[in-house]
């Protein structure tokens, strides 16, 4: 795509204009089911950040979100369309559990957490390794195979859960719940020390495991020689063949990377809030970051504040339908996709207008910063 | 297993592959044209929901098939304008509108019949049934054959009919018409395409439109005609087995027949095998079988078992200039 | 305490044709019948389960009812930060101070179903499907199995489920497949445990000419003349009674297990399905009810042991 | 304007007649208002550096692009082809650089595309077979109409390109560099019936790079340069050397002023190398060659004879299929050692496609700055990168190199070509190699920065490295070699010294060996040749970007 946009454009107003279009479509959805858009946006931001409450349940939806978005971005920086994190952060959740289960007896949780860490990220690391060795070695395209080991995964966890993990007489397939050694702390005193005022919130230490993420993020992918790496396989293959930079040993690292950070995001419902693992840890969050990395720009700040705007629509969402009686859970759903389909699909329905003017406009010198993309 | 059983298998394996191989044929036309599609789900969940509300609002089945066709087609139309005009990420366009459609099924089902997402129950007038004709009875008689016929071959839904037809008459459009010919070549080189006078994207909303329209019909034979009116979420995952379908068929009309009633067959069996205890083997985890296309479908593109070569084109939006 | 009661249905949804209904039903009964408005929630995930209990109790919701199993760990955590709201869990049992914990003897309830089926039955053989493969459901099989067998001793009972998931809760498609592969195999009366998968399995039995068996709530409704009676579970009485209860301040908590006994479960009779039972029907399971209420008939409870003894 | 010349030889109306057509691709101005008329029943060459603009504007003629202004008359009439559907019903067809051809068609499928004749193919097919074989007979164009086309070799590929034209009955055909693929006697065969075709009346418009081939068959020749036509004239009337001259838009004589050599021992010796292509076609045949410490070898040779492979593999890019290759003496073992390990062992390769290979168009200069050096311990230390290591890095070459402009950080895709090539050889020659392979060095880039770069290979030499030099450019060769050797098909055809005249080396280059040289002197005028050779098969590496 010949991007003649000034970077301020690209980052900023592009991705505010789709998102608009996305919200104003949400907003005749809503008029559709016979209710008030206005008030429903207001239900929906209040919902999310009007009380203590509120911004726990948005940061803690967003904990998830930032993992899935990162893990997304990792692998698009290496030229590789992982849309299988969604399996990853499922398989992830085993190992997150197991080490909750083995260890939450015996030692207190930050002991645990950096075993649970290690076991979380290793074992969506593997569940990454395979699609990326498939790809690198067999070319076998990788959008493919992620979509089969999602599923793979999920009937995975349902033979584990139902067969060997549930304990005996319990209903559900579910694991046990945790002892205390596999309990991460909750945000909420903290919270409280901030001023807000929550009695509960399932925030929990896992958001600043996530924010470390970002940054280790940007490390490896801009200060790392080994992130220069990814990134020149991403931009030209053939260039990162000059330079001895060995492509199938790089996609499938970047795959093992990209997978063990979609695994961490299990330690925010297992080990953080449920304290047990379930079927339904991830709910969508894998494909959410597909659509958190794309508006992110693939960069960790981006990536947090895509993934704050969907904290908000799931929290924001959930109080919206506790208010009106009409609109269901399921309005959270729609603008999601609605958001996915503009802000992603259709990032570059209006690129060729703007970018045309500010093509303009630079042949006229009048925006002198559109020289560096000129 | 006796012969019966085995029958019943079979037979329920008809009617569980109909609505893979309607998805399946469906995402061929797309894909052969080169536009990737991952939303079939979100396309058969739309069109069975419209189908369940059309049939229960006019109280005809047709008008619900037609509904569901349409609305199938509408979704069509948004991912052609995504991948083919705004030249977006086929993927993400497909994802999107699966979630679009799993969330606006259930919220205006709520909204318009109260029913927690579901649409009313339909009588038997107002959906797709099979019926028997009267001489089933007497072929009963005839040992084996005639079980076999009355069993397999008839009673079935119209839309099942329509689902068997369509494979070879994919195959003819594909490989005997001026416009499988073409169909073809842009999903391969649509650079070739272009050059040869045609238009190329033209050509892509053709071919997504008949993928909707096709998808349509797998949603609505799941509303009214497998069950008796919409449920939400009523797919599960049947969009991606019929894309597996399709990959581990290559991308072939008659393998990808082949492909969905193995995987129907599958699914068939694990429903009577679910907490079965088998003589042998004792009790098999049915969620290895549930796994079982998924896997074959990997060993497949992992070129073990042949190799799986998408179209050349497919995925990528047809961009002239850089 | 004149605070307006709250209900957290299970994922089903509140109008899964089911037990959700059923809570649903009893939450307007009270509303028609008090005047008093009342609040309701359908979860979507785990996380909205504690979340919308805790949101009620801190909007000051008195009592909140949570239906189903799924509910209990959100209730024992919510109960305990809020000692002075009243709860009531249905289908588990949570052991404080502030919970009224409500159980069905289902097995009960399901033996009377057995009764009317192995009566009605012409081929001997009939059908149970199952929704999620949980030793509540087995409970079911289990009682309805004996009800059978007391009738024809010689009747075959097809039992299978539906899956080992929630999803096992609403496949209408795989139920109906289910109840197809009995119908072929000779049942001709179906009973399902298995929520909205159950709808299949009533379409499906409709559609052959057979007869079904509801669940829950009164669901001779959803195919009027083959839905030969419905399992009802009272859960409407029950969130009835809690609300009644706690308006009139005199909620006692504390585990109620309710049977025939308390008329918390039984078997539907309405217009819809007076031509499908005979006197004689009737008959045997007004005998059977007696029987069961005086204690002189124990049915066997499989969660008692996990096993099922008929 | 040169074209009024040709214009008043033109009787009736011309076949066509381009005024004012320009064209850009973003920042790139591809065409720049283009006059172009074009007599009818006429052969009408048009050549000119890579990225002149050539095809874009054939393209625009052939409806596949849309020009940005400017009109087009065929026959007279004014027209616009919106598409190429409107070109075809003009009676234009096109053979296109890049083949227009889908893989897993048969020859008789990717011919009908198009040209059906009904919604169903049976017909069509049948009547298609009859026609192609009338025309395969009038014009020797056997192909059978069975085969699968990935099957044919390029050559024959090509033929199914120039049957689907006539098959649709152009009469106004275009060839977009159609030799660059064939074998000479191919090309041969080609050009009778290009002649053919003008005397059946209709017009042939031909691209090439070989001057050799514009001589040997064109009426009138059109030179473009940077977008522009810069000249047409009946070819009977210019001389190669005028050609030439205006191609590359500056005197085709170089002087590079360099005190004799003094060889050292060894430093890279090649033994017995064969490599194949992806198509598995070989392209090195036996090559052996030495290069010592302070010596430059030049090798020359037509585009896409095998050069390009040749350096690639010592580099380490390509995988020989057999032979050896020895650095100060150590045998390589390419099994284990990539491109950046040998850029350790002290082995430094300037690629010929800078936008390829050289460098990642979308990095800031100073990672590109790197590329290829990104393990060294001098950018940072551990995994870790320093940036402040890498621009410092990168502004010390700004400076020695004179980029412009001189900002570091300025994404590379906005310098300019000669620029780009600048940030390469500034990577490559300063790291202080003991081989160093260079491609190209000076293609597209401006006369003073061709001085300037000459001058450092230079330097290089006398700092005792051994330098590898492969240009299609015959007098950047002989400005700067030691030694030159002539690669032919893939085998080195000959040796001579610097004092080589062009005539001696065009022979060569044109295959005629020392055994045989009795043979008629073939016009030395192969040698001005820009093309890069098509490019290998592998251009695009799949992998999907979001
Ligand atoms: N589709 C395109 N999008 C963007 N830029 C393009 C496109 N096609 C060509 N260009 C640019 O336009 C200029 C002219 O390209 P063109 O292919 O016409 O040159 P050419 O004379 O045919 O070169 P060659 O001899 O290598 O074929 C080049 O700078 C090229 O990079
Ligand atoms: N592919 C490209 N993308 C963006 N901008 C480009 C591109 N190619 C060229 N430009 C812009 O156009 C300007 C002119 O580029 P061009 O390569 O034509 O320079 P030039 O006149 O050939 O100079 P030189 O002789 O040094 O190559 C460059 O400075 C650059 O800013
Ligand atoms: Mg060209
Ligand atoms: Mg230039």
């Amino acid at each position: 795509m010949n991007n003649t946009l000034p970077p301020w454009a690209n980052y900023v107003l592009l991705p505010a204009i789709n998102l608009l279009v996305a919200f104003i479509v949400s907003g005749l959805v809503v008029v559709a089911v016979g209710e008030n858009p206005f008030k429903a946006a207001w239900l929906m931001i209040d919902g999310a950040f009007g009380s203590g409450r509120g911004i726990g349940f948005t940061l803690f939806y967003a904990t998830n979100f930032i993992f899935t978005g990162l893990s997304v971005a990792v692998a698009i920086h290496c030229g590789l369309f992982n849309i299988g994190s969604e399996g990853q952060a499922l398989v992830g959740g085993l190992g997150v559990a197991l080490a909750c289960l083995w260890l939450g007896a015996y030692i207190p949780w930050w002991m645990v957490l950096p075993v649970a860490i290690v076991m979380g990220a290793s074992f969506g690391a593997a569940w990454g390794f395979l699609p990326g060795y498939l790809q690198a070695v067999r070319g076998s395209h990788v959008v493919i195979t992620t979509i089969m080991f999602n599923f793979i995964a999920a009937a995975l966890m349902n033979w584990l859960l139902v067969d060997w993990l549930r304990p005996v007489g319990q209903m559900g397939p579910e694991t046990a719940v945790f002892a205390e050694g596999g309990w991460l702390p909750k945000l909420t005193g903290l919270m409280n020390f901030l001023g807000a005022d929550v009695r509960s919130t399932p925030l929990n230490l896992s958001f600043f495991v996530a924010l470390i993420c970002c940054f280790l993020v940007w490390v490896l992918i801009w200060r790392t020689r080994f992130g220069y790496g990814i990134r020149t396989m991403g931009l030209s293959p053939s260039a990162a063949k000059y330079a001895g930079i060995r492509p199938a040993r790089t996609v499938i690292i970047a795959m093992m990377i990209s997978g063990g950070l979609a695994g961490l995001m299990a330690l925010n419902p297992v080990m953080g809030d449920l304290h047990r693992l379930t079927l339904d840890i991830v709910q969508g969050a894998g494909f959410v970051g597909i659509a958190v990395a794309l508006m992110g720009r693939n960069h960790p700040v981006g990536i947090v504040l895509a993934a704050l705007l969907f904290g908000m629509l799931y929290q924001g969402g959930a109080e919206m339908a506790f208010d009106m009686p009409t609109i269901t859970r399921d309005m959270i759903v729609v603008i999601q996709g609605l958001v996915i389909l503009f802000a992603g699909a259709l990032e570059n329905m209006f690129r060729p207008q703007l970018s045309r003017f500010f093509l303009a406009m630079h042949r006229r010198g009048v925006a002198p910063e559109a020289e560096g993309a000129a | 297993m006796d012969f019966n059983a085995t029958l019943l298998i079979l037979d329920s394996t008809l009617r569980l592959s109909t609505p893979l191989l309607l998805a399946a044929l469906a995402g061929l036309y797309s894909e052969r044209a080169g536009i990737f599609d991952i939303g079939l789900e979100g396309k058969m969940l739309a069109a069975a929901f419209a189908a369940g509300a059309g049939a229960s609002v006019t109280g005809s089945a047709y008008a619900g098939l037609l509904l569901g066709v349409l609305v199938s087609v509408i979704f069509g139309l948004v991912h052609g304008f995504a991948s083919i005009t705004a030249r977006g990420n086929q993927i993400v366009s497909g994802v999107a509108l699966n979630f679009v459609a799993a969330g606006a099924t259930v919220l205006l089902g709520q909204a318009w019949f109260r029913q927690g997402g579901r649409t009313p129950q339909l009588s038997t007038d107002q959906r797709f049934l099979g019926s028997e004709p009267n001489f089933a009875a007497e072929l009963r008689d005839i040992p084996i054959v005639g079980s076999i016929v009355s069993e397999l071959v008839l009673g079935h839904s119209l839309l099942v009919y329509i689902a068997f037809i369509m494979v070879p008459l994919t195959w003819w459009v594909l490989f005997r018409t001026r416009f499988g010919l073409r169909l073809r070549a842009v999903g391969e080189n649509p650079a070739a395409v272009d050059t040869a006078g045609i238009s190329v994207t033209v050509l892509r909303y053709k071919a997504v439109i008949i993928c909707g329209a096709l998808c349509g019909v797998a949603g609505t034979y799941l509303a009214i005609s497998q069950s008796g009116g919409f449920n939400n979420n009523m797919t599960a995952g049947k969009g991606y087995i019929a894309l597996a379908a399709l990959i581990f068929a290559k991308w072939k009309p008659v393998p990808v027949m082949f492909a969905c009633l193995l995987f129907g067959f599958l699914d068939a069996a694990a429903i009577r095998l679910q907490g079965a205890e088998l003589p042998v083997i004792g009790r098999v985890p049915v969620q290895f079988i549930q796994a079982l296309p998924y896997v074959l479908t990997v060993v497949l593109l992992a070129g073990f078992i042949g190799r799986a070569e998408p179209p050349r084109a497919g995925g990528v939006p047809y961009v002239k200039e850089r | 305490a004149d605070s307006t009661p709250a209900v957290v249905y299970d994922m089903g949804g509140k109008f899964d044709k089911s037990f959700n209904e059923a809570a649903h039903s009893g939450a307007e009964k009270f509303k028609e019948e008090t005047g008093t408005d009342y609040r309701d929630f359908e979860v979507e995930n785990e996380q909205q389960r504690a979340q919308a209990l805790r949101r009620f109790a801190e909007d000051g919701n008195n009592p909140i009812a949570a239906i189903g199993f799924s509910q209990q760990a959100a209730v024992e955590q919510v109960a305990k930060e809020f000692p002075d709201t009243k709860f009531v869990i249905i289908d588990s049992v949570v052991d404080l101070p502030n919970v009224r914990s409500v159980l069905f003897k289902e097995h009960e309830g399901s033996y009377l179903a057995g009764i009317m089926a192995a009566m009605a039955s012409e081929s001997g053989k009939v059908g149970f499907v199952g929704g999620m493969d949980i030793p509540l459901i087995r409970k079911f099989a289990c009682g309805y199995k004996g009800g059978v067998k007391s009738v024809k001793p010689d009747a075959q009972v097809m039992e299978n489920m539906t899956g080992s998931t929630p999803t096992a809760w609403n496949d209408p498609v795989k139920g109906g497949e289910l109840a197809k592969s009995q119908i072929e195999s000779g049942a001709d009366v179906i009973f399902h445990a298995a929520g909205g998968t159950g709808i299949g399995v009533m379409q499906t039995a409709a559609d052959a000419g057979k007869l079904a068996i509801g669940v829950d709530s009164n669901q001779n409704g959803v195919q009027p003349g083959s839905v030969l009676t419905s399992m009802i579970k009272r859960v409407d009485n029950a969130i009835f009674d809690a609300f009644t209860d706690a308006q009139s301040g005199e909620f006692e908590t504390g585990t109620v297990a309710l049977g025939v006994k308390e008329d918390g479960v039984g078997v539907a009779m309405d217009d819809n399905n007076k031509d499908l039972v005979s006197e004689e029907m009737m008959a045997a399971v007004d005998e059977a009810k007696a029987k069961i209420a005086s204690g002189e008939l124990e049915v066997h409870d499989y969660m008692a042991d996990n096993t099922c003894t008929y | 304007m040169a074209d009024t010349a040709a214009e008043q030889r033109v009787r009736a109306h011309p076949a066509i007649r381009l005024s004012g057509i320009s064209k850009s691709f973003g920042a790139v101005r591809a065409n720049r208002d283009i006059d172009l008329t074009v007599r009818k029943s006429s052969i009408h060459g048009i050549v000119g550096e890579n990225g002149a603009g050539k095809s874009t504007l054939m393209s625009i003629l052939y409806g596949f692009y849309q020009a940005d202004s400017g009109t087009i008359e065929v026959d007279g009439k004014q027209v616009s082809i919106p598409h190429s559907q409107a070109a075809i019903d003009l009676g234009i067809g096109m053979v296109h650089q890049h083949f227009m051809l889908v893989h897993n068609f048969t020859v008789l499928e990717n011919i009908m595309l198009g040209a059906e004749g009904a919604a169903l193919l049976s017909g069509g097919m049948a009547r298609a077979r009859a026609e192609l074989k009338r025309i395969e007979k009038d014009y020797q164009l056997e192909v059978d109409p069975d085969a699968l086309t990935e099957d044919l070799p390029v050559g024959l590929q090509q033929r199914v390109e120039i049957l689907k034209a006539l098959y649709r009955g152009a009469d106004i055909l275009i060839l977009d560099e159609p030799t660059g693929v064939l074998t000479p006697t191919e090309a041969d065969h080609l050009f009778r019936i290009l002649q053919r075709l003008r005397e059946e009346g209709k017009t042939v418009i031909l691209i090439t790079h070989k001057l050799r081939e514009i001589m040997a068959v064109t009426d009138t020749v059109s030179v473009m340069r940077q977008g522009q036509i810069v000249d047409t004239e009946p070819t009977a009337q210019t001389s190669v050397e005028a050609i030439a001259e205006k191609m590359v838009g500056r005197r085709v004589l170089l002087r590079v002023d360099k005190k004799p050599p003094r060889p050292g021992p060894v430093k890279l010796s090649v033994r017995d190398l064969t490599v194949v292509d992806s198509r598995k076609v070989p392209m090195v045949k036996n090559v052996s060659l030495d290069v010592r410490a302070g010596e430059i070898v030049g090798i020359a040779g037509v585009a896409g004879n095998g050069q390009s492979h040749l350096i690639e593999t010592i580099a380490g890019i390509r995988r020989p299929t057999q032979g050896t290759v020895e650095m100060n003496g150590k045998t390589l073992d390419y099994d284990r050692l990539d491109p950046a390990s040998l850029r350790e062992e002290g082995m430094a390769h300037v690629p010929e496609d800078r936008h390829r290979m050289g460098l990642v168009l979308a990095f800031e200069e100073n990672e590109n700055a790197i590329l290829g050096y990104h393990n060294s311990a001098a950018f940072g230390n551990g995994p870790f990168l320093s940036i402040s290591a890498m621009r410092e890095h990168a502004r010390e070459r700004i400076e020695q190199y004179d980029i412009r402009p001189p900002d570091c950080r300025l994404k590379t895709a906005n310098f300019s070509g000669g620029n780009q090539q600048k940030i390469v050889l500034a990577r490559e020659m300063e790291r202080d190699p003991d081989v160093l392979l260079i491609g190209q060095p000076t293609r597209g880039v401006d006369v003073g920065a061709i001085e300037f770069i000459h001058r450092r290979i230079v330097e290089m030499r006398d700092a005792g490295k051994a330098i590898l030099l492969v240009s299609v450019e015959l007098d950047e060769i002989r400005a700067l070699s030691d030694r030159i050797l002539v690669m032919f098909d893939g085998k080195i055809v000959g040796e001579r010294g610097a004092e080589a005249t062009e005539g001696e080396l065009g022979l060569l280059m044109a295959g005629v060996t020392d055994a045989e040289s009795d043979r008629p002197a073939a016009p030395d005028l192969s040698m001005i040749d820009t093309t890069p050779g098509q490019a290998p098969a592998e251009t695009q590496i799949p992998g999907e970007r979001p």
